[in-house]
């Protein structure tokens, strides 16, 4: 072994150049199937390759994306949020009694964005102040949040938000480029820069692959998590804001079982659940990937039970294939 | 080792506390005869909870009891309306084992292609219910499709309580023997509790998540034939969501979502918790809007209460500290 | 080329819809030239049916005609399909007047509402305590039923309705809620479930307490699915219109509008083939004809239909 | 020297019970035992020596049928054998405490040393009563006071630690391999274990015993067997060897000084730390530490050193008491704090608390830094790459690059990579718990030279340790901590072996005050 009196040996920096890595990646593996299914939903329907029903396709994915570029990052620092959806129920509906009150555009906006803030902090409180598992608090404030909901409206629904409201969810910014997909593309933008290019992502990856190894390395761990489960909140009522502006009315019932599709987004995006690992590009590519086919095989009228079967595959394919391939060249070699 | 009893014990009290309440308002809740309905009301709930147990106490989870639960379901209904005189018994054995088939599956990808077991019942979840869709068409299977003793079964008395009831309990005498007594219930708990430790005591982790897994989709699948002839319906939609009650009652029983800790008797009572909440409600005349807030409350609370009283008192160096203590 | 008709269904796989889906191509046979796209989601969600619908805008069919999940959620999309020059028309559960052209209600609200009370109150001449058992909060139609059924109450007296629950379309929860209605209600006389999934759940609740003869379930049913509560005494009777035809109304509906031989507008009278004409009122909406009751005498030659 | 393997005796004491030929070993990208020999005989005990990552465990896990070798034979009783699981291996009556602790914290006492071999009753479940009884039994051979029925999670460590040999014990066992079974455990304890080891060698057990400690080497081992580099390198009778041969076969050449004595001006205050307290972990703690100065903290494993040094960082919560650094007291609620105000802690559970592993290493380098590799929050790839650059190659870091992984490290490397780390900080106090911990004896050299230079660059050091050669060879001052309490502070020609442990386990003697 080694004494300090020899002469310091050259480590390189990299054994592979980045860009040799991102051939290899998950990433790529994932564009590679977002390209086949283009291609082959092209051949399928003749209705495929329009500008304007692509742009239409896009709301398949645009809100869910949004949530799960946050809870990528969520995923990333070892904890998840199983109560996005119910938060955009609660935010929809505190927009609703706003709106009722006789709230503008600018506030319902704000009352949103507040009320998925509020949600986001009451999780992370669970999760960083009493330690709570967060599986397990939001599968409770999944239900809690929702309930309120049902509280506050029953059987009844709020409709007739103002017109400008309407933007959001309805509205083009430029030609078939819709204000949802213009918030998705910033926030991918926003979100792979903090993710990827930010000591605050870096933190995050720390945290996620060992808590107790970033808190001693002077990582306010709880700090992160907590601020995690807030931009969590605020992106989900981001997305209650489009998707209420979308459908134009409020019911307690909106979005029920979105959670399970943004979780769904995130590991197809190649995030290990465990935490850890993962990135935005991933995420967006699954984004699309997901978008393109629902919308593929909602083209051809496959019932959409029939269409989660292929989204179920190709999550479990997309994770077996490589470890088989792997298994049965080992064998083979 | 005190408090792990006795947080079973304050679980139990909390039940107590909760029919004292509703009894104030309303009597004939504890009545004896509703009583048994509770709890065979809440019976797939423990059924399923069990298995559940079993799976997460081996540091996994199963999202796909429910879907499990629907298909064999489904499956037991079709074979019922193909051949409407075949005895229960053999539709009980098809259903334990297609049930426990399913839980294979996801036990042999968590097993082999060590895919994280969320992400697998995640997966098979929707692949499951979309199965049914493809071998149905969606259609229903009715009541009126379905032959008597078909439907018959989990409702026939004996003693007072439906046969459905007693399976929860038959179910439940199993486990605890399982949990305690064999080398696999052993071997689940330790391998959550400790799984570096599991493979140098010559206990294979994967196959031992394999066996939870099977365990768990066998009692679901087994549900699935008690709930179909039960509600005396069979279709794509049938328990959907129910995977997290599944969930929240093992978690309020105790179950560590971190694997390793959690008993038979505990998960019993969460299940009944949550059973006794769901029954009250409408009963008590609180509005039925109330009741997703109710029951989301009481998850957290309920976790919350685990987590102060199980969390380890840490050890102590100072003599002083120890006598004051 | 086939001229486009799409059924789009609160969820796939309901048994009323899946008789509706027959009504449909039974017009399109006649009609000729017609192609029916039968779809929906698999739960009863208006989120899913936006999906559907924007793949079928992006098919360019020529008419949609929709049962509805939510009044209002939809409102946006079919706009949108109206824009590109599609015929919407909404039937059996409808949306809100600027989202569709025209709606065909299977019956008149206001008989529903009464029918379903008058069920209950035809076999309790003395009155007593009924409750209902309704779909999910959101739904359209058992709302409007259940509010057209409380203004004709003073009609029936003696008849009080103690308690209003949902069972969400879904057999277990609608089960255990009409478990939950006999025990807080002892003296309970009669369930009003005026939807085809709680109304079968309520029977086999009604059955498994041992209460037949104490409870009667009556509400809107379908004939295949409670044969075997009239039988065996836990429904007395029950109400429906004939899907089948509802279906096929539509279809005619979305194809007189489609082909423009006829339009939408408030007195507009609308042949729907078989079933003769329609006359739509101000909110454009028109109603078919009266539910029709089942009971033991004549549930056997029912059942196979529908 | 060296024994010959190939023959076979006449007298059957002299011919091994277990025998390793030519095993081989591979993992991805390491050759972990590269056609090694290894010899075990009744009533001997053998002591295997190497460096970390000389292959020792390895072998255990061959033995013990955790991995499986690639080529070559176990011989048992000159039978040749396989064993594809451990429950082949106990079958065959080789038994092992491994390196890692094998408990579950869920499970009683009993359970936990008949988990996979427990009695069974005629109906083929767990016969709990009978595996009581024989648990009771073997506790009370090994003259440990624990009740069979407990939950291990409500024992303390060293009972945890008799726990786990109970286990071996439990097996019928012929051998009896034991890695590094001293490393958590105290003076007491370890004298125990050795009585236990003489008990075992006198049943005719054959015994095989690795350890890093030279001191208890030649205490109970009959003969030896070096390995380097996954290479058997020699063996023989421990009779017929000199400590300075043993190190000289491990590390391939001679080490001559272990303890460098270092030439710092010892300076001005730089902390003080009055009435430093905690609930239930330790007592008022003072003392003053100077510019350059190593001060060392020895204690019995289990004193509250590591409890104590994580609260100053801020860590846990100190119920009394204040921190003074450069004449100014600062408040420090977590390592972040401590990092702004120059301490740092290189902590003894690298795995854990110590290194990110599955991060590349100069990522973990720069995390306590990222402030300095950034802009604006914005990392800053070439500067961080500069800073890991500037630190290990000060460290001599062996690793195939800077952005593989610390999990891939071997453990001396893994440990350079944390001090780097904390260097990168330029900090005014570095507390290094257990420094040389599991780390062999070349590393160990290299990390004492630095500490050295580290001091006399004008650092501060606190070094924990549980080795007195390390406490006395490296530290200006010692401070002895006992039960969470400071017992007495020593130094110059106080400093002895003997002073040392009296202190720590409390024996009054000469009058001394404790
Ligand atoms: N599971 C594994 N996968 C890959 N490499 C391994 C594995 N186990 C051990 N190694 C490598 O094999 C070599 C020998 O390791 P081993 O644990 O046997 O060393 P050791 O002699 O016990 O060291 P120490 O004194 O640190 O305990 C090391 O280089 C180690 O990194
Ligand atoms: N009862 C216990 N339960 C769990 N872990 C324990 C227990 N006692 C000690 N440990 C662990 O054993 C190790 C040594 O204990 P501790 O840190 O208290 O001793 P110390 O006086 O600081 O000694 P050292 O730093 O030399 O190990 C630590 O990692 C500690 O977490
Ligand atoms: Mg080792
Ligand atoms: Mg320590």
């Amino acid at each position: 072994m080694s004494l300090t009196e020899n002469a310091p040996r050259h480590v390189p920096d990299r054994l592979r150049s980045p860009l040799q890595d991102k051939l290899v990646s998950w990433e790529s593996l994932l564009l590679a199937v977002a390209i086949a299914i283009f291609i082959v939903n092209s051949l399928a329907s003749p209705y495929f390759l329009n500008a304007w029903n692509l742009s239409d396709a896009t709301f398949n994915f645009t809100e869910k994306a949004m949530i799960a570029f946050a809870m990528a990052l969520l995923i990333i620092s070892g904890e998840i949020d199983l109560s996005v959806a119910a938060i955009i129920a609660l935010a929809s509906t505190a927009m609703g009694v706003a709106m009722e009150m006789g709230a503008g555009t600018p506030v319902l906006v704000l009352v949103g964005l507040t009320t998925g803030l509020l949600c986001g902090a009451f999780n992370g409180a669970l999760v960083t102040k009493l330690g709570l598992p967060s599986i397990v608090v939001t599968i409770g404030t999944m239900s809690l949040f929702r309930g309120i909901s049902y509280i506050v409206l029953g059987d009844g629904a709020f409709r007739g938000y103002p017109s400008s409201f309407s933007w959001f969810g309805q509205g083009y910014v430029f030609w078939v480029i819709s204000v949802e997909f213009v918030i998705f593309a910033l926030l991918a933008v926003i979100f792979g820069v903090v993710l990827h290019k930010t000591n605050f992502g870096r933190m995050v990856y720390a945290t996620g692959n060992n808590a107790t190894g970033a808190l001693f390395s002077g990582v306010r761990v709880d700090r992160v998590k907590m601020a995690l489960f807030l931009l969590t909140g605020l992106m989900s009522g981001l997305a209650a804001i489009c998707l209420t502006s979308r459908l134009g009315s409020t019911r307690p019932s909106i979005a029920s079982g979105m959670e399970l599709e943004v979780v769904t987004m995130v590991v197809l995006g190649g995030v290990n659940i465990l935490g850890g690992s993962g990135s935005i590009p991933g995420v967006v590519i699954a984004a699309f990937v997901m978008g393109l086919v629902t919308f593929g095989l909602g083209l051809l009228n496959v019932p959409g039970i029939v269409l989660s079967i292929f989204i179920g595959l190709l999550l479990i394919g997309v994770i077996a294939l490589p470890r088989l391939w792997a298994m049965w060249r080992k064998k083979a070699g | 080792m005190s408090h792990l009893k006795s947080r079973e014990a304050i679980l139990f009290g909390a039940i107590l506390c909760l029919l004292f309440v509703v009894a104030a308002r309303f009597p004939a809740f504890v009545a004896p005869g509703n009583l048994v309905a509770v709890f065979t009301d809440t019976s797939p709930l423990m059924i399923l909870a069990m298995g559940q147990m079993a799976v997460i106490l081996t540091r996994c989870i199963d999202l796909s009891v429910a879907a499990n639960l629907a298909l064999t379901g489904m499956v037991c209904a079709m074979i019922n309306v193909a051949a409407p005189d075949l005895p229960v018994v053999v539709i009980l054995a098809v259903s334990l084992a297609l049930g426990a088939m399913l839980g294979a599956i996801n036990g042999i990808l968590v097993w082999k292609l060590s895919i994280p077991p969320i992400v697998v019942t995640l997966g098979t979840m929707t692949i499951f219910r979309g199965i049914i869709f493809l071998l149905t068409d969606g259609k229903w299977i009715n009541a009126h499709e379905m032959s008597p003793h078909f439907t018959g079964f989990p409702r026939s008395d004996i003693f007072g309580v439906p046969v459905l009831g007693w399976i929860a309990v038959l179910v439940s005498v199993v486990m605890l023997v399982l949990m305690a007594r064999t080398t696999l219930g052993r071997s689940i708990y330790a391998v959550g509790g400790n799984p570096h430790a599991a493979i140098y005591t010559g206990i294979d982790v994967g196959k031992t998540q394999f066996a939870a897994f099977v365990i768990s989709g066998m009692l679901a699948g087994l549900t699935g034939y008690l709930w179909v002839a039960r509600y005396s319906v069979a279709y794509v939609d049938i328990a959907g969501g129910f995977e997290l009650d599944v969930v929240a009652a093992c978690v309020i029983g105790g179950v560590s979502i971190a694997g390793g800790a959690g008993t038979v008797v505990g998960t019993l009572l969460g299940a009944l918790f949550l059973g006794v909440v769901k029954n009250a409600l409408p009963v008590v005349d609180i509005s039925p809007f109330w009741q997703l807030a109710i029951s989301g409350a009481a998850i957290i609370i309920a976790v919350a209460f685990n987590a102060q009283s199980g969390r380890s008192k840490g050890r102590v160096i100072l003599k002083s500290a120890e006598h004051a203590q | 080329d086939d001229m486009r008709i799409a059924l789009v269904v609160k969820a796939l796989g309901i048994g009323f819809f899946e008789a509706a889906a027959e009504g449909a191509e039974e017009a399109a046979k006649e009609i000729g030239g017609v192609e029916i796209i039968y779809t929906g989601p698999t739960d009863t969600t208006a989120e899913g049916q936006i999906e559907v619908i924007n793949s079928l805008i992006a098919q360019k069919v020529d008419a949609i005609a929709v049962s509805a999940n939510d009044t209002d959620a939809l409102v946006p999309t079919l706009k949108k399909a109206m824009q590109r020059g599609i015929t919407v028309v909404s039937w059996d559960s409808g949306v809100a007047e600027d989202g569709r052209q025209a709606h065909l209600n299977p019956s008149s609200n206001a008989l529903i509402g009464n029918m379903i009370i008058k069920l209950a109150a035809d076999h309790l001449p003395d009155g007593g305590e009924v409750a209902v058992l309704s779909a999910t909060t959101t739904s359209t139609n058992q709302n409007i039923w259940i509010e057209e059924m409380t203004k004709v109450m003073g009609n029936y007296g003696g008849i009080d309705v103690v308690s209003t629950v949902y069972g969400d379309d879904l057999a277990d929860k609608s089960y255990r809620e009409a478990t939950g209605l006999m025990q807080s209600h002892p003296e309970l006389d009669a369930i009003i479930a005026p939807t085809s999934v709680g109304i079968v759940a309520a029977a086999q609740a009604v059955a498994d307490a041992g209460k037949i003869g104490q409870v009667n379930v009556t509400g809107l049913g379908l004939p295949s699915e409670m044969a075997g509560a009239i039988e065996s005494g836990a429904s007395k009777s029950f109400a429906i219109w004939n899907p089948i035809d509802l279906g096929y109304s539509a279809t005619m509906l979305a194809h007189q509008l489609a082909t423009e031989a006829a339009t939408a507008a408030p007195g507009a009278e609308i042949s729907i083939g078989r079933m003769g004409t329609i006359t739509l009122d101000e909110t454009n909406a028109a109603a078919m004809a009266d539910p029709f009751v089942y009971d033991s005498s004549n549930i056997d030659d029912f059942k196979e239909i529908f | 020297m060296t024994y010959q393997a190939s023959e076979q005796s006449d007298d059957p004491a002299l011919n091994p019970v277990l025998s390793l030929d030519n095993i081989t070993k591979t993992f991805p990208g390491v050759k972990a035992l590269d056609g090694v020999e290894l010899h075990l005989f009744a009533g001997e005990v053998t002591a295997l020596i190497g460096e970390n990552g000389a292959g020792k465990s390895t072998v255990v896990k061959t033995l013990t049928g955790i991995y499986q070798p690639d080529g070559g034979r176990i011989v048992l009783d000159g039978q040749p054998v396989h064993f594809p699981t451990p429950q082949d291996a106990a079958d065959a009556g080789v038994t092992a405490i491994h390196q890692e602790t094998v408990l579950f914290e869920e499970l009683t006492v009993a359970e936990n040393v008949y988990i996979g071999h427990a009695p069974k009753n005629r109906f083929g479940l767990i016969d709990t009563k009978a595996m009581h009884a024989k648990t009771a039994e073997i506790l009370k051979s090994i003259g440990a006071p624990i009740d069979a029925g407990v939950k291990l999670k409500d024992l303390g460590i060293a009972s945890r630690h008799l726990v786990a040999i109970a286990r071996a014990l439990s097996v019928e066992a012929r051998v009896v391999i034991m890695d590094e079974p001293t490393a958590a455990l105290s003076q007491t304890e370890i004298e125990e274990l050795y009585e236990l080891v003489d008990t075992l060698k006198a049943q005719g057990k054959a015994i095989l015993f690795i350890s890093h400690k030279f001191d208890e080497i030649f205490r109970i081992a009959d003969r030896y067997t070096v390995f380097r580099d996954g290479q058997f390198v020699g063996a023989g009778n421990m009779a017929n060897v000199k400590e300075a041969e043993l190190v000289q076969m491990m590390v391939g050449r001679a080490v001559e000084q272990l303890f460098p004595k270092r030439h710092a001006e010892v300076g001005g205050e730089v902390l003080k730390v009055v009435g430093y307290s905690h609930p239930t972990e330790f007592e008022d703690i003072n003392f003053t530490l100077r510019r350059g100065e190593i001060l060392g903290f020895y204690g019995l494993v289990g004193a509250g050193r590591s409890e104590f040094m994580q609260s100053l960082i801020g860590i846990t919560r100190p119920s009394k008491g204040a921190v003074r650094i450069d004449n100014k007291v600062r408040v420090i609620r977590s390592p972040a704090d401590a990092i702004k105000a120059g301490i740092v802690y290189v902590p003894e559970d690298r795995g854990k608390q110590g290194a990110i592993l599955d991060m590349p290493i100069f990522q973990n380098i720069t995390l306590p830094s990222l402030h300095k590799t950034s802009r604006e929050g914005f990392i800053q790839l070439a500067e961080e790459f500069a800073l890991a650059r500037e630190y290990t190659e000060r460290l001599d870091l062996r690793a195939a690059s800077l952005d593989t992984n610390v999990g891939a490290l071997s453990g001396g490397n893994q440990q350079k990579v944390v001090i780097a780390k904390w260097l990168a900080t330029q900090p005014r106090v570095i507390i290094l718990d257990e420094p040389t911990k599991g780390i062999d004896i070349g590393s160990k050299a290299a990390v004492h030279d630095f500490m050295s230079e580290l001091a006399a660059q004008g650092l501060s050091v606190i070094m924990v340790s549980s080795e007195i050669p390390e406490i006395l060879g490296m530290s200006d001052r010692v401070i002895v901590m006992r039960e969470g309490r400071m017992v007495v502070e020593v130094q110059g020609d106080e400093l002895s072996p003997e002073t040392l442990v009296r202190h720590a386990v409390g024996i009054q003697a000469k009058g001394d005050a404790v």
